[in-house]
């Protein structure tokens, strides 16, 4: 995640820099050719550094540097050598270089003080370019600067993803409070929700297991902590039913809040002495050596009903069809996209994608989450909106609307 | 205690992250990165959590003398050969004869058929499910055999099936796709959010 | 001697042989995971011992394979290596000259927290560590999620509904692009929970869980291919690298 | 029971049984069949637009795979690879994927001596393709070569300065070159038509694996101009280069196996609508 972030900042600003040194490159280059076309004899000139820019919306410890230098040299000039120091008789270190023809260099210094390229923010930095040329000949420039770097305060680029969660968290908490008012909230029936109960009794009848499998994700996927909800009420109806079930995990952090969730719901239906830490139990963080165990379990136990809700990647498949096999009623749910086609597929009941996260709502009818939900609804209605809206506009011609959609990393 | 604390370390250590999002500053960066690093060496923590109660399992069904119980055995024993050989100082690369041929003979094998499986069950998914048995299911069906029939020769048909396999791909594909994914953006800002706020608490039990 | 017992142990038999002759024939490794992969295999018909075996085995050593593996690469680098870097020096000598970092014993401190769990008095207190967890990635997630879900999808279908090409009006594109436009908007009534589905919003409603059926059935009958692949590779390790049948 | 309630309730391992076989089988007799494979214009708009191109003309190509995918994505580079040498379409060779850069570099050779002996070229470093290596953060390496490729290239993957490689002279940027083919495994196909597309322009076309495929069709026509997804694309180009190699190769268990799936899904619907009728006229 950080690896990204970086690498869109990062994205911007070379961006930035490569439309100016085009720009710049290309008024140049039109000049030029008119002026002189014969290779030149004389030495080459020195190259003249002309500013230093601080690259916005980042955290410092990036400089753009640029120079000019007569393009009908750009032939003879085989590179750049860029060098940087705190002081203009200090030590210059090289950077890196450029090759002819190209008259701009990003400096992307280290944060680190003790990396030998540190390069402190809001302080003087001097720069020095060495044009080398084919003939091996090295002309420095006059030193250039003081430049400086600078962190900001703000990404400007994030504005509508910060203007996305203030409104969202308007939403949200407006519909909280009007549900906790006691306003009564509609919701559509979703026919994997119904059918929860309908499959415990199932089991309860047939005197058989309940297998529920929370999927590989980590305890912070959102899908993952989506299921410990709708765990938390299966299990209460379960103890309640007096019915066994069986929670195999995958990350053991994920079976220990599974754990507490179970034994919660044991103790809330009253059964504290039914539960024991062996109902939901670690198998093992390897993808299929975990798809393996279950398929084990499946066959041996022979659970009348499976939950699968959670994240899931390519095991999806093979769970669900083992499932079928023992004639189980099963009942999925994930946020994977390309795994849903599979539950569809082979699974009596699935949730697909956002319907997984309104199932807690669903089963506790609990007025938050219920708010939760409408705010939900509010954001689908706005990005119809927002759609529509950016079809016309672009009908007309009018592209600034899709502009401000876009988000600058 | 129970309860206030972890809620309100939740609540801040959320909040930051939100921040950091926003502030290109080195300050949060330098937390940021310790954050993501406390929470993987965290994770590892757990594993040891899992083995326990990987043994506990396997050691209580050994002394029950539970059904299948004998092949308890075969885990343990695969279990500790892999963490002897994976522990012994000195091979600290992990570079450890043992351990690197159970990996490759033995683990990677049984993987790669596990997940070979799917060849096998998405056939039989297919039989079972695509079924007209009603307008929607029918839809199904239809798509899955363009898509598949795509494969087969079948003369100047062929073509036919193989534009309109590209269609499907290019057009209803896309805007399902979409419309899921927006969906699920909503609604994981809205789960984010409801545990920011400590309104979704099922994670933290209920004692 | 029953009937069944006696052909499980005449398969027993043939296993054994098979596995001896093959180690002779084609050595000991290849021989493992042959017949590990053949294991496998076996549960397509039913649950049966070799099956039994080879999960049981998978299971024990694929989750020390991660604890090993947790261990080496993120508990002796990122943990001890930061907390007091000579510790470690003998297996990492590459982290020796690192100054150590007291803020480490924080997720040390965390860690053994959840570990507490396994203690019945003090157990709760594992909670802290889990809420550390959850806490940091449900802030993540929230931008994430508004970002590249919500605002990067409604962006990308924000075009324009006629087309044109070189020869002039393209009715084609035009079709296909309404079709997007309105199957991504009734892929969203249908998502909505708050509203009953009746009337023009239920129609909207069923036309987006249509557009959802045929996305289900392409994206199914696609990954056939995928999986195809998968076994033709094991084909080619069981006839070609074991059997040396096919080259 | 009737019989088509047999064919509605068939065990599936049947299914298992049969597919086993007819995999098995046609992978063994792979070279005895002959598939015809059905060309698609995402992949024909690759092969013609390759085709088309003049001697001499240059185009990049992007193999941001490591050896994990090497088994789905090398025919379909190699495939590739192959007409250019065999038309003179010279090629400049950059790989976006951390172990990718030892795998591209051995596949330029190996692919490059193949074409010697089956077109009688004398494909040659430097002149007929380079390879100029691996950087990090992708984004930002499509970007910069957007503008000139020496800014993260100055020399290539074997150290020489990238204006002593006769064939990157004169080559700036995008501009300079007819297209892009990126052969990828990963992310780096979004970076390409976000990226690379979408600010340069420049005609873009993708391969990438089966199960990414369908999620790259949406931009067909917009952002790229042709796909090659897994097995059967790859087939699709050997075949049309006349070529046929380790992806014609895989097709005869492709096809029989897709075969073997769309009968058995018959047999249930046939079972299936017969025994509802049969019922029907039953009562």
């Amino acid at each position: 995640m950080k690896d990204r972030l970086k690498l869109v900042v990062f994205l911007t600003v070379i961006a930035f820099i490569i439309q100016a040194t085009v720009a710049f490159a290309q008024s140049e280059g039109e000049t030029a050719d008119s002026v002189i076309s014969e290779q030149p004899v004389t030495p080459p000139p020195k190259p003249v550094i002309v500013s230093g820019e601080d690259i916005p919306n980042d955290n410092g410890h990036k400089l753009k540097l640029n120079w000019e230098y007569p393009a009908e040299w750009n032939d003879s000039i085989v590179r750049f050598e860029i060098y940087r120091a705190d002081s203009p008789d200090g030590d210059f270190r090289r950077l890196g270089e450029a090759a002819g023809g190209i008259f701009s260099y990003l400096d992307i210094g280290s944060k680190k003080k003790d990396d030998p390229n540190y390069m402190p923010n809001d302080q003087n930095l001097y720069y020095r370019v060495d044009a080398v040329s084919k003939s091996g000949v090295t002309v420095q420039s006059e030193i250039g600067g003081p430049f400086q770097t600078s962190g900001q305060w703000f990404h400007k680029g994030k504005v509508p993803v910060l203007i996305g969660v203030v409104l969202f968290a308007i939403f949200t908490i407006y519909f909280i409070r009007s549900a906790r008012k006691g306003k009564d909230l509609y919701i559509r029936p979703l026919a994997g929700i119904e059918a929860v109960d309908e499959a415990i009794g199932r089991a309860t009848e047939m005197g058989k297991p309940i297998l529920y499998v929370l999927g590989i994700g980590g305890a912070s996927d959102i899908a993952t902590i989506a299921s410990f909800t709708i765990l938390g009420r299966v299990a209460k109806k379960v103890a309640e039913y007096q019915t066994a079930l069986t929670v195999p995990c995958y990350d053991p952090i994920v079976m220990s809040v599974a754990q507490d969730v179970v034994r919660s719901a044991y103790l809330e239906a009253g059964r504290p002495d039914q539960y024991s830490d062996d109902l939901v139990f670690f198998v093992t963080n390897a993808q299929f050596a975990y798809v393996a165990g279950i398929n084990g379990i499946m066959v041996r136990d022979l659970p009348a009903t499976n939950f699968y809700l959670g994240y899931f990647a390519a095991e999806s498949l093979i769970l669900a069809e083992t499932g079928n096999s023992i004639g189980a009623i099963q009942i999925a749910g994930t946020d994977q996209i390309t795994q849903i086609p599979f539950f569809v597929v082979a699974c009596d009941y699935t949730l697909i994608g956002e319907e997984l996260y309104a199932a807690s709502a669903y089963l506790g009818r609990d007025p938050l989450l219920l708010g939760a939900l409408k705010a939900e609804d509010w954001g689908k209605a706005i990005a119809m909106v927002l759609i529509i809206v950016g079809v016309l506009a672009t009908a007309f011609g009018w592209d600034a609307f899709r502009e401000f959609l876009r988000v600058n990393l | 205690m129970k309860r206030r604390v972890p809620l309100a370390m939740v609540f801040i250590v959320s909040l930051f992250m939100v921040i950091q999002y926003f502030v290109p500053l080195d300050s949060l960066a330098w937390m940021y990165q310790y954050l993501l690093d406390w929470t993987i060496i965290i994770g590892v923590f757990a594993l040891l959590l899992g083995i326990w109660s990987l043994w506990h399992v396997s050691y209580g069904k050994i002394k029950q003398r539970a059904e299948n119980w004998q092949y308890s055995i075969v885990t343990l024993a695969g279990l500790f050969i892999m963490i002897i050989s994976g522990f012994i100082p000195g091979w600290g690369n992990l570079n450890n004869y043992v351990y690197e041929h159970l990996f490759y003979y033995v683990l990677v094998p049984i993987q790669a058929t596990m997940f070979s499986l799917l060849a096998f069950f998405i056939s039989s998914a297919a039989f079972r499910a695509f079924r007209a048995r009603s307008i929607l299911a029918s839809l199904l069906l239809f798509a899955g055999l363009v898509i598949m029939l795509r494969f087969v020769p079948m003369g100047p048909v062929s073509t036919v099936v193989a534009d309109l396999a590209g269609w499907i791909l290019r057009v209803p594909n896309m805007a399902a796709k979409r419309a899921i994914i927006i969906g699920i953006g909503l609604g994981a800002m809205a789960t984010a959010f409801k545990i920011m706020f400590g309104i979704e608490r099922s994670y933290l039990g209920r004692d | 001697m029953n009937a069944g017992k006696l052909l499980s142990y005449i398969i027993l038999a043939i296993v054994v042989i098979a596995f001896v002759v093959s180690i002779a024939l084609k050595g000991f490794l290849v021989t493992v995971g042959a017949f590990l992969t053949l294991f496998i295999f076996s549960f397509l018909y039913k649950d049966n011992p070799y099956y039994k075996f080879a999960e049981h085995l998978f299971v024990g050593a694929s989750a020390a394979y991660w604890m090993s593996m947790g261990f080496w690469k993120t508990m002796v680098p990122n943990l001890f290596g930061k907390l007091y870097p000579p510790m470690v020096a003998w297996a990492v000598p590459a982290l020796k000259n690192n100054p150590a970092q007291p803020l480490m014993l924080i997720p040390l401190v965390l860690g053994i927290l959840l570990l507490m769990r396994l203690s019945s008095k003090a157990g709760w207190i594992s909670r802290w560590a889990l809420a550390f967890i959850v806490g940091t990635t449900a802030g993540l997630n929230l931008v994430r999620y508004l970002r590249s879900d919500f605002i990067q999808q409604i962006n990308n279908t924000v075009f324009s509904l006629y087309v044109t090409n070189a020869s002039g009006f393209d009715l084609g594109a035009t079709i296909s692009n309404v079709i997007i436009f309105g199957g991504v908007i009734c892929g969203l009534i249908y998502f909505f929970f708050s509203k009953e589905h009746k009337g023009a919003f239920g129609a909207g409603a069923r036309t987006g869980i249509i557009v959802l059926m045929i996305t289900f059935g392409a994206s199914f009958g696609y990954t056939v291919m995928a999986r195809i692949s998968l076994l033709v590779g094991r084909m080619q390790f069981l006839f070609g690298d074991w059997l040396g049948m096919i080259r | 029971m009737n019989i088509f309630e047999k064919m509605v309730g068939l065990d599936r391992r049947w299914v298992f049984l049969f597919l086993f076989v007819v995999v098995t089988g046609a992978y063994f007799f792979r070279n005895s069949f002959s598939v015809n494979v059905t060309t698609t214009r995402e992949v024909r708009s690759i092969y013609d637009f390759v085709e088309n191109l003049d001697p001499g003309s240059k185009i990049l190509i992007s193999f941001d795979y490591d050896p994990s995918s090497l088994a789905e994505l090398h025919p379909m580079s190699r495939a590739i690879l192959m007409q250019c040498f065999r038309k003179g379409v010279r090629v400049i060779g950059v790989t976006l994927s951390q172990y990718g850069a030892g795998m591209v570099e051995e596949a330029f050779r190996k692919f490059g001596s193949e074409a010697d002996s089956l077109y009688n070229t004398h494909v040659e470093y430097g002149k007929d393709y380079c390879f100029i290596g691996y950087r990090p953060y992708p984004g930002f390496v499509i970007l910069g070569m957007g503008e000139n490729f020496r800014i993260f290239f100055p020399r290539d993957y074997y150290d020489t300065p990238l204006d002593d490689l006769p064939i990157m002279q004169g080559v700036r940027n995008y501009d300079d070159i007819e297209g892009v083919i990126a052969i990828t495994s990963g992310t780096t196909a979004d970076m390409w038509v976000i990226y690379g597309n979408a600010r340069y322009n420049m005609p873009l076309a993708l391969g990438v694996t089966g199960v990414m495929a369908t999620d790259y069709y949406p931009y067909l026509g917009n952002a790229i101009f042709g796909l090659i997804g897994g097995w059967k694309g790859a087939a699709e180009y050997e075949k049309l280069i006349g070529e046929k190699d380790a992806a014609t190769a895989g097709m005869p268990a492709q096809v029989a196996a897709h075969l073997t799936i769309v009968l058995f899904i018959l047999i249930g619907n046939i079972g299936f609508l017969l025994s509802r009728r049969s019922k029907k006229t039953g009562n």
